[in-house]
């Protein structure tokens, strides 16, 4: 793969019905990138994340809207920007501090920008409402991410599997 | 669109949800279907085997976390077996693992079920 | 699905290692819409040659141009437009009118249209050189092609298998 | 990226190049210098086995008619064996069984070969 930045553009509308079409194309371009099949997953993930959002959240339910999704690849990086022109939100106020709180409180949302955190190097929102809002995503071709290295299947929140009753 | 499927398996008390397929926002209201037909039955002692769950994003999650307390309440629970390491991975991420049972193998699930009983 | 038109864009580099993505992309949405998979493998492969051609012709091999692919689908029929900015050609000066005779003269290239004007059930061509040079491909949804009937390996030509020698 | 690969297997005079996955624009040079390989070293008398060719575009058609005339005139064939329904459709649908033997199991091919020779 050359080192100059290959571009590409996904549209589809802002329904659920597309996801597998959205997380098979980045999946697909992640795969072309090297990076193992654990980190595609991951970037599959969180774009499904931000494109969930969309769909329920940008446009409230509304089916004749757009999603776009922009991918980046060069030597260093996969930057993937989703984008809407919906309502728009404060990312800072969605934060999700205390996973043990949150899931002591029963919530049944609210997770999807937190797992985004969690599984992309670095994210960041740029938010114009009714104009123009992007949550970029950003994954880096490091060797770590390339080797596809098997994980323990140890908790990074290293707590015990199973819970006492 | 994702494929995805619920099939039901009743055996005295216990019923197990076999997932199979892709579990997003768009498959998660079938899955949730299924769950809250379990609970209107008052069917409480519920084992989810991911076996063939091939993806789950938060959406999916949500489900699992929209019936837990509810489920709970009536003296049952929700345990999940048969998880692939890539779906596990995921729960574990978010530390569902100290909020639910995940075991193996289905028949560890049906193990606990019966010894609370006894 | 809903009566109203639905539409999708997708826009990659011009270059043959993204033809498996524009595939996947069409192929995904023509099965949403309900062809069978042998109506979705000729759709497939009609965008395929399409875009080979985009990559092959239009820029003359430059790799950092892009083509985009415009799919429309309603109730009735689904639409690709495989489109590029490149320096256009005469669609009418490419016509294989013999087969036989093609096939006599062992060239190697120049299937590519003749096979999607097989394959699709409308073809279309708007050429402006340079600016904006669009393929459009038409598949009605009517029954024969959602039913997924299998057909007989007899030849539409009519010809035996087997050559003689 | 479109998966795909040849295979190579000689049997005496003969030679099978097995093809696995997607024959398009991108994958056609791998073929292309397989036949070319082969054509390079003398062996005229090729199978290609299509058992686990999952899809053909024209560019992989093309590669078939840029060396059945050369191999030919060298006594030989090129002859195609194993082929799916998908896969033949397009074939058929360019008149190419008019051209090109296309037999259902490659031992067909390896017999019409040897009747040649006997
Ligand atoms: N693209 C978006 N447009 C509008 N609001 C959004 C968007 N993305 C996220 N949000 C807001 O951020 C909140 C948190 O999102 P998330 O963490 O994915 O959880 P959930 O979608 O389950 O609520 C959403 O409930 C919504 O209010
Ligand atoms: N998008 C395009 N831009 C420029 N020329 C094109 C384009 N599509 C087709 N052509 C021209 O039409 C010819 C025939 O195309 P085709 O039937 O696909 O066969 P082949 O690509 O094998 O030559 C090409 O050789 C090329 O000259």
């Amino acid at each position: 793969m050359a080192t100059k930045t290959k571009k590409f553009l996904l549209v589809t509308p802002s329904e659920s019905d597309f996801l597998d079409i959205i997380r098979d194309f980045v999946g697909k371009i992640a795969r072309s990138a090297g990076f193992s099949d654990d980190y595609v997953s991951k970037i599959q993930l969180s774009v499904d994340e931000a494109c969930t959002n969309v769909i329920r959240h940008a446009y409230l339910g509304m089916k004749q809207k757009d999603i776009e999704i922009r991918v980046e690849l060069n030597a260093k990086k996969l930057v993937v920007s989703v984008v809407d022109r919906g309502r728009g939100f404060k990312p800072e106020s969605k934060h999700v501090d205390d996973m043990e709180a949150y899931l002591s409180e029963y919530r049944k949302g609210g997770l999807g920008l937190h797992l985004i955190k969690l599984l992309m190097d670095e994210v960041q929102f740029s938010i114009h409402p009714n104009k123009m809002n992007i949550i970029t995503l950003v994954k880096y071709l490091d060797d770590k991410q390339t080797l596809g290295t098997k994980r323990n299947r140890k908790s990074i929140l290293e707590k015990p599997h199973a819970r006492k009753r | 669109m994702s494929e995805f499927s619920v099939h039901r398996k009743d055996m005295d008390e216990i019923s197990v949800l076999n997932l199979d397929g892709y579990l997003d926002a768009h498959t998660a209201p079938s899955f949730e279907e299924s769950l809250k037909q379990l609970v209107d039955e008052g069917r409480f002692k519920i084992i989810v085997n991911c076996d063939k769950l091939a993806y789950i994003s938060s959406a999916g999650l949500g489900v699992f976390m929209g019936y837990i307390e509810d489920v709970r309440a009536n003296n049952g629970d929700i345990k999940m077996s048969n998880m692939s390491e890539k779906v596990f991975k995921i729960f574990d991420l978010l530390g569902f693992p100290s909020l639910y049972e995940i075991v193996d193998e289905e028949g560890e699930a049906v193990d606990k079920f019966s010894n609370i009983n006894s």
